[in-house]
């Protein structure tokens, strides 16, 4: 079975689908493969690196046309997708929820294609999860780019010019980036609190020596590890909850998600400007429409002193890591779907299934 | 009572009063064992070669082979134990020596009871150690599965009482003449016989150490008692050691088992030791263990690994592990942390913990590379971790976690497992590791367990 | 009642001896680690064997015709050594578990 | 006596040199004060908070005309002295060794001037040591931008996608910034090395649980807290002694200056070429020529994969606490300085005489 | 002697054993201390009023002058009596206890030795309280000042081993009837008196507890010694209790202060504690302490204050330090850190290091908002910083650091410094502080010795 | 020689005494923390004052008129009260010093 490693034609983007470390493993199991001109570059991984453990590195239209197998990290956008063959197979986070043309494109092709981010949320899945492997990136890079834009530091210093405070961070939504946030700016000695939707996320705060904002009232429930979409009252009393935390905040980081749904709208216009001249905030749910009123994808947007970054961009940013945390997850995935080095097509498996949006042309998902 | 007799006596007191403290500590016990046994064996040899009558060579004889034939039965019983079984060895010892107490009284109220005073040591020697023989016998077939488990005695308090209150009264009448029939006398051993049955019969077998020591305990007693019948300093020193050791002993073993000795004797019916929180589909015991039970095992460990999980980060108990590790680097135990990839809430959850208290890298293991390394691993520590240790990951597909790598703890010599209760981790399914006869579980929140295990390694 | 206040008075000594004994028993035994509880427990009841001296004074006192006394004697011996060579050598035996090698 | 406090004219300089809190202070010590008008807009400091607390906001030629002392953070330079009037006292750092003709100049004006980087070493003038205050904030945020420029994180991660080794990080030079960016990266979970010429220092990067690199043989001496220049047989063997940690670090900072001499070149070109790929070096010692060979004042270079960054703007990045610190040790300077409200010319007096580089158009200092 | 009498001996003895027990723990020894006292003072009337022969009233009456007499004058003593003069009080009173025993000796002796044993005792008993007293009122001089310092006596280990075998000669020949005009016991008493203070007089002051604790037992044995002499157990077993207790607390001290017995006795002419490194130009004497004594001023403390400085960090403490910190909270101390600007070797030191071990932001407080707090700390824990604590910065207009501001921890009622040695720090000057009445010196690195202090903590 | 063996036979319970109250007292003053040596050294001073007893004997079975005695005992008996009285006295005060308000 040939896998052919496309480079990403997103901008912005530095990461590769498959690093050379699990090239190796790969070619070590008996996969050939196959590697776009300089797909790995922009993570570190000059061509050399992937010659140097038996990688081919050929032209893109040569990738389309020998791989069996076609691994990507973004979506194959319509471009791409002129150039595939029939019965092949593509992997990548496709987001099919909110990309059904997409899909419909997809199945046109009759190709069959494996949705990364579709992965369940189960124990033994963790492996393959990219979204949790990118998130905790994303919730260390979050900490490290509000520290940079910021014009204060973190910790608390007490010298002879004067004793610095030190800085209030506050982190919407406590999943993986959250957590990973919350960890990271405490470790440079920030006060960090932080809020979510579901009560379980509070002992976990905890577990980090962060405090915990309880929003008052009846709690939502979270069942499958997501959440669900909060009611108007709920967002009213966390507002009312968080207020007083926010406005002395310098920096806020959110990651507020509900996977399929545009992401919560946590910080209005009218909070902004009771914020503290000088705070940051960095807007992780940006893609999604973003956790702050005002914040932009891909945007930093100066409003009445306060800065706000509209990004997805902070996994990309660490892309020598992401790309090996990808890649392994990516390896383990496709462990996951072959034997023998073919691909096995187990539909009962779980995995398999909530993984695979189109099945031979057909969509399996809607 | 020659002086060279009674020197030897002396010393031989000193040898026990040095001996029991010795025993007190790990690091000197052997060598406090070897002397009390050495100060015994002196007493026994001169209490027969100074003695000061003229004696027929026959007697000489009869004890000597009374000597050799007890020596090598009770060698032999010794060595051939099986380590498991050698609390029951103990209580049967301990029976012996109350028959040997109760038959000497016998033997000396055979001879006609002197005055009251002297009577009464006899029928109170003759009591104790009869109730301690059939005691210790009634202890021993229970843990050896002979007697089995609990028997229930309906109204059994009120039973008992009456069988002690008519046997202390029968002691009386014999003691002070008002009875003088010699068939008395084996009529109050029955009665302490009895008495020792109807006693131990009804407490459970997880209670049995505890009614060991108290047998022995008395014992103790009797054996002083004989003491105060010949004048002789030896025995009753030697006995009230024992008697009064043997029961603060009981109090303490008591304690480390978190019960009184009230509930043990009377309370507690046959009810095995049970875990607090609920136990859900997977059966069998749980062993619990001690801060300093787990101390020993760590301190005398050669290779111990560490498992960390959720558990440890919500106790914030990162500062307190690295504590334990750090003195048991220092006593030359090889010491290790296994992380697995999914431990705690977020990735890397482990790492943080640790970094933020130092632990040196170097000394954190992933999972592929510590599985292979398990079954030579002494003690395994498991702190707040339960899916990623749970082997249901490998044995059962119909869990939700089947198909999950995991940490192969149960592979190694023994585990130790701290968590606060039975409850289960994020799957929120139950682990049968805590259910393995290797397995002892270390409950109470982490930070506080881990610094009762660091205080009691430190007195070690 | 006076037969036992002369029980006192002629016994003081005795009486002591037990009180300093009872003391020291407690006062050596308290603050026992819980795992040296077992083996503690098997070396008192070897030294509780110390009854055999007891046994062995009754034999040499023994009227050498009395054949009950004798044999009620002789059991007695070989049942308090029992308690004594099988206490001591279980004991050891337990405490090698805690032997380490090479500290 | 009449404080004004000028806005900075250097290129990206946020600072500004004395903060409304010092203001306040100094106000409530019976000083007045004029305040340029935005002078502390960048350091998050707007001209609404410096009126709460009493001082009064002009237009720059006002405040020349108008104020006794004159304070700034960077150097008067021609423009600025156009507008100063015979027998002001001008209050900024002059780096006076290194700008004669600058000194010869503010001597023609008939003014005095006090030199802030002048301040001597000793224990009781810590507080008025803005050399001090400043490097460590550069400390902290060389840290956090090379964080933020680098592909990879800092920390180590056991994570279900793989295992992420911990950064390595070393840093050249342990004087303040070098000690503080040691804390930082350690917080943030990097392996840390670090060297310097001063054996004492071994000791101090010890106490912050990094590992110090010491150079074999004879060792270079220090008399008076500063460095003295290494001897080019001392630079090999610390080449020698370094390189192997080099070629493995993911993230280097130079800090290493000689006071009054160019900088020392601790990486060579040929150094840099054998650096692991992806590498960052952030050069804090450019302003001085720079401690790697290839770096170049405010600029990011690119060679080779490494990435070298030549700076010294990182305190200015943290305006508002580097405003804060800064005005700190003005404050104290200006406590020492004056007496009732008006300056004393304590010339026996070690600081004054240190830092009292122009007298009342007479040059004190070479 | 009476049952009823017996029976109160034997109440008590037991006080005696029990009251020793308690007074070995801080929570108890009050306790322990009235219970003492409350057998004393039973046996001391069941002696008077129990007594079975016939006495004249006179005599009841001088002994009931005496008593009245004694306990006035010993009472007044105690009260009045400054705090810091309590052992040469306590010395005083062990010599009054040894010419007790010596008169009794006296007395007896005079009455006509009868067998060697008897007079063997006697002759003991007036040896020993002789010696006893002569020493305890040369210590008590020394200590009070009295006795100038040490007296250096040429040959003295030859002369003191003279006069030592000379008495104990005279006392053999004595016992054994060879030598009988009662002059001779006068010439013990001397004997006795001479060797007590040639045995005192050369040790050095800072010696003299050590040196008292050993006289004490000696008295104890000499009661014990008269107790043999009228058969009376109580104080047979009371003295040698005391005797027994008395060397064990000897040996306890001298390891507490890290010196041998011998070393006292014999060896250190004369010098005082002396702290290793080298002290500079600031004089005086330093008071050194040990983990166990600091933990008992921290934890009756109600007010603490901990002083961080670079030693903290170059140990890497900080954990320990936040342990020992979250304790002392626990045990209802109020408790901060007092952060100096220039702690540590970059702006910021102590921050990172206690944000390390999650100490509490709000704990730590600023110099200028600690200063004014110091007159009311009961004790100020100094861990590793020396500069900035330095008086000389306010005091000493010569001084390179003269004008800094520094934390003023001499206003504190206790000051414990810990460090390894006197040596000094970055500015390197001397420090005054340590050399302060209020302070003890810790000595040892920080980690260790903090982990000492929250072990010995735990103890109490 | 015989006579010291005598002397050991007949003072058996006493040397058992002795022996047993050693170790007791050893027993009870080990791991005694440093701050608690002073007043322990001082509550065992007191305790050594029991020597009053036996010149409280000395008294009662002095001879009315020999007035050497009775001087030399009444005088033992006053330093022995002082050892006594001020010793407890003393100790308390010492110990007062450990109390904490509101502990
Ligand atoms: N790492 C990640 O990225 C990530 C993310 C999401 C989910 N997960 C999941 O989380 C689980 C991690 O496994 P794990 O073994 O680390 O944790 P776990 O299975 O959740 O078990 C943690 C155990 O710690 C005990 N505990 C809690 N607080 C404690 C305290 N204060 N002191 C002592 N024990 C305490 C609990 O038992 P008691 O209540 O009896 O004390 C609990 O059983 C896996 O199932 C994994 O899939 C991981
Ligand atoms: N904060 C800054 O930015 C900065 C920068 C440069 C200089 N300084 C200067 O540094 C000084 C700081 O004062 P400081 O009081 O923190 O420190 P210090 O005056 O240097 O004293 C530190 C003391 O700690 C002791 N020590 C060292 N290692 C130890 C260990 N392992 N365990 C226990 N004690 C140990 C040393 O005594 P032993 O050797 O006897 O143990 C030493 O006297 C000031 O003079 C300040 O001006 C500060
Ligand atoms: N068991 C596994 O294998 C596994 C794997 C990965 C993640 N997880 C778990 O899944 C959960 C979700 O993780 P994620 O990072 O993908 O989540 P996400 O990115 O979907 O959402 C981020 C966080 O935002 C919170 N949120 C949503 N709406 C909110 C609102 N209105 N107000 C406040 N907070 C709001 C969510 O509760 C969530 O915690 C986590 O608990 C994570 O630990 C489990
Ligand atoms: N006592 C005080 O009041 C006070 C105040 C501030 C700073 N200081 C001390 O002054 C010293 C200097 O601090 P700084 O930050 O201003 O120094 P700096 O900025 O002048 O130099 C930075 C570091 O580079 C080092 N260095 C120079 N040449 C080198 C070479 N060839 N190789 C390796 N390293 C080299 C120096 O030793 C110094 O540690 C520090 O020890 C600091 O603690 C003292």
């Amino acid at each position: 079975m040939t896998i052919g490693i496309l480079k990403e034609t997103k901008k912005g983007e530095n990461r590769v689908s498959i690093s050379p470390r699990i090239a190796k493993q790969l070619i070590d199991k008996g996969f050939n493969l196959i590697v776009e001109d300089d797909a790995g570059v922009d993570s570190s991984f000059n061509n050399k690196y992937y010659r140097e453990v038996g990688a081919q590195i050929e032209q893109r239209g040569v990738v389309y046309k020998e791989s069996d197998v076609l691994v990507m990290i973004n979506p194959f956008n319509e471009d791409d997708l002129k150039l595939v063959n029939e019965g092949q197979v593509l992997i990548s986070q496709l987001y099919h929820q909110s990309n059904p043309e997409l899909i419909q494109t997809i199945a046109s092709k009759k190709v069959s294609a494996f949705s990364m981010d579709a992965m369940p949320r189960i124990s033994r899945a963790q492996e393959m999860d990219v979204l949790s492997s990118q998130s905790n990136l994303a919730g260390y890079k979050a900490v490290i780019l509000g520290a940079y834009l910021m014009k204060k530091i973190l910790p608390l210093m007490m010298t002879a010019a004067g004793t610095i405070k030190p800085a209030r961070v506050l982190i919407y939504g406590v999943g993986v980036a959250g957590l990973q946030a919350i960890a990271t700016a405490k470790r440079l000695g920030a006060i960090v609190a932080a809020t979510d939707i579901r009560p379980e996320t509070k002992e976990q705060v905890e577990s980090l020596a962060a405090k915990f904002i309880s929003v008052e009232g009846p709690q939502e429930t979270s069942g499958d590890g997501y959440a669900k979409e909060a009611s108007e009252d709920y967002a009213k009393r966390q507002r009312e909850a968080v207020n007083k935390e926010l406005f002395r905040s310098d920096l806020v980081i959110t990651t507020a998600m509900v996977p399929g749904k545009k992401s919560p709208v946590l910080i209005t216009k009218k909070q902004v400007e009771r914020m503290k001249n000088g705070a940051v905030i960095i807007d992780l749910g940006a893609a999604q429409g973003g956790n702050c009123e005002l914040s932009k994808l891909d945007k930093t947007i100066f409003y009445k002193g306060i800065t706000i970054v509209g990004t997805t961009i902070s996994p990309e940013s660490v892309s020598t890591h992401a790309s090996d945390l990808y890649s392994k997850n990516m390896y383990n995935f496709i462990m996951h779907l072959t034997e023998n080095n073919e691909l096995k097509w187990d539909l009962e498996d779980e995995i398999t299934d909530s993984t695979l949006i189109v099945h031979k042309g057909e969509i399996r998902k809607p | 009572m020659s002086t060279a007799l009674a020197l030897i006596y002396l010393l031989s007191t000193v040898s026990f009063v040095v001996g029991l403290r010795l025993l007190g500590h790990p690091a000197t016990a052997n060598k406090g064992n070897r002397l009390a046994a050495g100060g015994m064996g002196l007493a026994i040899l001169s209490t027969l070669f100074l003695h000061e009558l003229e004696v027929p060579v026959k007697i000489y004889l009869l004890i000597g082979g009374a000597i050799l034939l007890g020596g090598i039965v009770g060698a032999l019983m010794a060595v051939n134990v099986k380590m498991t079984k050698m609390p029951e060895l103990v209580s049967l010892f301990n029976g012996f020596g109350g028959a040997s107490a109760a038959l000497i009284g016998l033997v000396e109220f055979g001879k006609g009871a002197g005055d009251p005073q002297t009577a009464a040591t006899i029928t109170a020697g003759v009591v104790i150690g009869s109730l301690t023989f059939s005691g210790s016998l009634v202890a021993w077939g229970k843990l050896d599965g002979r007697v089995k488990s609990t028997v229930f005695i309906p109204q059994r308090n009120i039973i008992n009482n009456l069988v002690l209150v008519g046997s202390i009264v029968l002691a009386v009448l014999l003691a002070l003449g008002v009875v003088q029939d010699p068939v008395w006398i084996y009529v109050l051993v029955a009665a302490g016989l009895l008495y020792g049955i109807l006693f131990v019969l009804p407490i459970g077998g997880a209670d049995m150490p505890v009614v060991i020591s108290l047998l022995n305990s008395m014992t103790g007693i009797a054996a002083a008692i004989t003491g105060v019948l010949y004048s002789n300093k030896l025995m009753l020193i030697g006995g009230i050691l024992v008697g009064s050791a043997g029961l603060i002993l009981t109090f303490a073993m008591c304690r480390a088992m978190n019960r009184t000795l009230i509930a043990v004797v009377f309370g507690a019916f046959g009810e095995e030791a049970q875990a607090g929180g609920e136990a859900r589909t997977v059966g069998g015991t749980v062993r619990k263990t001690t801060a300093s039970d787990a101390a020993i095992l760590l301190n005398y460990a050669k290779d111990v690994v560490i498992v960390p999980g959720y558990g440890l980060a919500v106790a914030q108990a990162q500062h307190v592990i690295h504590e334990l590790e750090q003195l048991l680097t220092e006593r030359g135990v090889v010491i290790r942390y296994a992380i697995h990839p999914v431990a705690g809430r977020m990735p890397g959850h482990m790492n943080v913990l640790l970094a933020e208290s130092q632990v040196d890298y170097g000394l954190l293991v992933e999972m592929d590379d510590i599985n292979p390394h398990f079954p030579q691993t002494d003690v395994v520590l498991v702190v707040g971790a339960n899916d990623v240790v749970n082997p249901a990951a490998h044995n059962d597909p119909a869990s939700p976690i089947y198909g999950m790598p995991i940490l192969e703890v149960e592979h190694a010599k023994n585990i130790i497992v701290n968590k606060r209760s039975m409850n289960v981790g994020y799957a929120g399914i139950d682990n049968e590791l805590f259910y393995n006869s290797k397995t002892a579980m270390l409950f109470g929140d982490a930070k506080a367990a881990l610094t009762d295990l660091v205080a009691e390694l430190k007195k070690l | 009642m006076s037969e036992w206040t002369d029980f006192f008075t002629s016994n003081q000594d005795l009486i002591f001896v037990l009180i300093l004994a009872i003391f020291l028993g407690v006062e050596l035994i308290k603050n026992i680690p819980a795992v040296l509880h077992t083996p503690l427990m098997s070396g008192a009841n070897a030294l509780s064997g110390v009854v055999v001296v007891g046994a062995i004074l009754v034999m040499l006192n023994a009227d050498p015709n009395n054949y009950l006394i004798l044999g009620l004697g002789f059991v007695a011996v070989v049942l308090g050594i029992i308690n004594v060579v099988g206490g001591f050598a279980v004991t050891g035996r337990m405490l090698n578990m805690f032997k380490k090698n090479g500290k």
